[in-house]
């Protein structure tokens, strides 16, 4: 208990000192154990939320930038009020629950789509000491968290008693839960590498190599799985605003209605982050190791409170280039149709994440006695030749297509040109 | 480590029963289903139970609970898949009147 | 009981009542005049005819069937890729041949046209 | 009470009032809901047994994929969603009584048995169930057989639900 102790690991100093603390009033270490974890999902689900705010501003912000425009700049230095504002319109707005609806469904299904965001940060590590729990299968865990979301959309669609909002539970199912299969797959891609399913391990294990250098055809899939599983553009058909006006929302105003808002921001950036563990490395930083940069032989040493804070920030960055990439997919992509959507997934991704699935797990298997850049290498290549014969396949069949479409298209054409 | 094993299998003896009522006694072939789905997971729990207070470094019963998933998945699949094309033609998912396999 | 498991479960009951507050709170001070007519549902200023439970088309029922299969199996693969690393290069193959039926099936369904939206 | 044994109190009572009101319900949509509901308190019952994998599983597969399923089918047979009518038998109270005679058997049964009343042991150190799990599941001497032949019922589960899913078609 001293100074020296703070800075090596402030998270597990503090908790050990509030344990200390309980325990020294005369309360059983159990009850202690329970306050010590409270004040820390607290904490974190705070942060969360207050960082959910701060998304609001930068969705807002980059929105307009996409669009030629501004964005919010009246309240507050750069707008940046603007989403408290926001907050203070809709708690105070009017809560409309639509006659013939299905009451306690209709008031649960966005408190579930809010939890199944929240929990996701239990397993999220956002440095190599402060995660909430480091949970053996947490890679299944946010996969179950999804299911949950899911679970929310289809309640808020079915219970709203109106056309639009079933329809878009209805194509939620075809979006969401089709879209888990290409996402497992790859989940199971950093699985086999790092040999653990807990996302610190994953973390860990990518000390040497980033995962994405091994696999950048499983980051692109997983890229692409989740951003139709966050339902966002060009896979936003579960709310596509000019055919079902807002799906599965659409009786929803106040703060149900907020909640599914600042739930779809919180999940696309948790995605953002967890695309960044699973594939860049998490909070890995180049060089850094737990006492500070080693270039070499030339080593930088630095306090533990110091790295772990640099490895926060890595994480937050990385996560927020990948919420950033989600974003500009978002708003530069038009929505695809349902018929497209669905073959894009079942006829595309699912056999392509299946193949990269098998040859991952066999060059891993063959390649584990060779040092790592023969590894590194083979994995690499591997991908290249997958992702080449991919193409090389989308164009013999393009071609196809083409010449059985040429008769019919021509003489329209010629008598065009005409 | 504080919960004798009983408890377990009486909950999950509960746990089928109730699943049984429903199969026996609801006329809509999916409420029908829905039973069944509880008395599976009646049996999943007995499972991982005695996994667990028997002997856990045998994965016999987390293995077979694993099965069960399947076995599970397989029925909804092939049930559902049965009930809607019944109602397809027939226009009804009460059991009682699917009878065209009767005499 | 693992502490794992107690946090993520202290985790969920605290990820229950953050979004509840405010929902909570909203209920005090919002205003609350319904009427018919804004409680009516919301179909762009139309009247609504007939019933909300629309028929919808099959083809979702089918995705979600293809989906349920293939959830289950995938899911399925995780402890085969946990012990890949102690295993033989046998157990790799049993896993390609797992996949490999799971292939089978979405053949056979893509050849079917059931993955068609028609 | 130990704090374990007030969970699994929480737990029993969140699945068996769950899975009433999944047999009783007259709201079908009501009653795959509370489906939910009872899986989840067995998700937690899995936790509680350390079963990790078989707990996230349970969430995965049964929630996410089982539980949509069936809440898509009753969308589909809208007919039935709103029935008015009784959705038992005239004759419930048979099952009832018979459900209750075979529960007081098992828990008979169950108390005859010896070493009934035993609490787990701690898990050996050193013994992963999750990577065991994995092992048994794809060894030659553990259960490659049931895994594989558990693949193939799916394989065959979808090939015939989806022809007969096309025949309706035609």
């Amino acid at each position: 208990m001293s100074l020296q102790d703070f800075l090596a690991d402030p998270i597990l100093f503090i908790s050990n000192w509030l344990q200390g603390l309980l325990v020294g009033w005369k309360l059983p270490s159990g009850l202690a154990t329970v306050i010590v974890f409270l004040i820390g999902i607290l904490a974190l689900v705070i942060f969360a939320m207050l960082f959910d705010i701060f998304l609001v501003w930068v969705e807002r912000k980059v929105v307009a930038r996409f669009q030629d425009r501004l964005g919010p700049n009246r309240i507050g230095p750069f707008g940046l009020i603007q989403p408290f504002a926001d907050i203070i319109k809709l708690v105070i707005k009017e809560d409309i629950t639509p006659d013939g609806a299905d009451k306690v469904v209709y008031n649960i299904a966005p408190v579930l789509a809010a939890v199944s965001v929240i929990i996701l940060w239990a397993v999220l590590p956002l440095s190599s000491k402060i995660f909430g729990v480091d949970l053996n299968v947490a890679v299944l865990y946010l996969v179950a968290a999804g299911a949950l979301g899911t679970l929310a959309i289809i309640m808020a669609g079915w219970s709203s008693n109106n056309k639009y909002a079933l329809l878009g539970a209805y194509r939620m199912v075809a979006n969401m839960v089709s879209y888990e299969i290409p996402m497992v797959v790859t989940l199971l891609i950093p699985t086999i590498l790092a040999d653990t399913m807990s996302l610190n391990g994953i973390t860990q294990s990518q000390e040497t190599i980033w995962y994405v250098f091994l696999s950048p055809l499983g980051m692109l899939i997983f890229l692409i799985s989740s951003i139709a599983e966050l339902g966002r553009s060009p896979f936003d058909l579960n709310e596509a605003e000019s055919e079902i006006v807002a799906g599965f929302h659409i009786e929803y105003s106040g703060m149900k209605f907020g909640w599914f808002y600042a739930s779809e921001l919180l999940h696309a950036f948790t995605f953002g982050g967890f695309v960044g563990i699973l594939f860049f490395g998490g909070w890995q930083v180049p060089f850094l190791m737990a006492d500070g940069f080693h270039f070499g032989s030339f080593v930088v040493a630095l306090p533990g409170i110091g790295v772990i804070l640099l490895q926060a920030v890595a994480f937050m960055v990385k996560a927020m280039i990948g919420y950033w990439v989600i974003m500009w997919v978002k708003y530069s992509m038009p929505r695809i149709r349902i018929d497209q959507m669905l073959a894009f997934n079942w006829k595309f991704l699912t056999p392509l994440s299946l193949v990269l699935l098998s040859a991952t797990a066999v060059l891993t298997k063959l390649l584990s006695g060779f040092p790592l850049w023969i590894f590194g290498v083979g994995m690499f290549l591997s991908n290249l030749l997958i992702g080449w014969i991919t193409i090389e396949i989308l164009r013999f069949y393009a071609h196809r297509q083409r010449r059985l479409e040429e008769p019919l298209a021509q003489p329209a054409s010629v008598a065009a040109r005409r | 480590m504080h919960i004798p094993l009983s408890w377990y299998l009486i909950l999950a003896a509960a746990l089928f029963c109730i699943g049984l009522f429903g199969v026996m006694s609801r006329k809509n072939a999916i409420a029908i289903l829905l039973g069944i789905e509880l008395m599976l997971n009646a049996v999943n729990i007995n499972l991982v139970a005695f996994w667990r207070y028997l002997d856990p470094t045998k994965m016999a019963g987390q293995a077979f609970a694993v099965i069960v998933f399947a076995v599970a998945a397989a029925e909804v699949a092939v049930g559902l898949a049965l009930i809607i094309s019944v109602y397809r033609r027939r226009n009804t998912i009460i059991a009682d009147e699917i009878d065209l396999m009767k005499w | 009981m693992q502490n794992e498991w107690l946090y993520i479960g202290l985790f969920l009951i605290i990820g229950i009542i953050v979004p509840i507050v405010p929902l909570v709170f909203a209920a005090l001070v919002s205003p609350h005049k319904p009427n018919p007519i804004k409680q009516s549902t919301y179909e762009c200023g139309i009247e609504t005819v007939g019933d909300s439970w629309v028929q919808f088309k099959a083809q979702y029922y089918i995705f979600a069937l293809v989906f349920l299969v293939f959830d289950v199996e995938t899911v399925f693969l995780f402890p085969w890729a946990l012990s890949l690393n102690q295993l033989p290069i046998f157990a790799v193959l049993e896993g390609i041949l797992f996949i490999g039926i799971l292939v089978t099936g979405l053949v056979y369904t893509w050849r079917k046209g059931m993955l068609e939206w028609v | 009470m130990h704090p374990d044994q007030i969970i699994f109190f929480l737990c029993a009572a969140l699945i068996l009032i769950s899975a009433l009101f999944v047999v009783i319900s007259r709201n079908l949509i009501h009653a795959a809901l509370w489906l939910v509901a009872a899986l989840f308190g067995v998700a937690v019952l899995f936790a509680l047994l350390n079963a990790n994998f078989l707990a996230v599983v349970q969430v995965v597969v049964y929630i996410g994929a089982i539980a949509i399923l069936f809440l898509f089918a009753v969308m589909l047979t809208r007919k039935d969603i709103r029935d008015r009518g009784p959705q038992m038998r005239r004759s419930w109270w048979i099952p009832a009584l018979l459900g209750l005679l075979i529960l007081a058997g098992l828990v008979y049964l169950i108390f005859a048995q010896p070493g009934i009343d035993r609490t787990a042991a701690a898990i050996p150190a050193g013994v992963d169930p999750l990577r065991a799990l994995g092992k048994a599941l794809v060894s030659p001497g553990g259960y490659v057989l049931p895994f594989e032949v558990s693949s193939i019922l799916l394989l065959a589960a979808l090939v015939g639900a989806v022809y007969v899913a096309i025949t309706k078609k035609s």
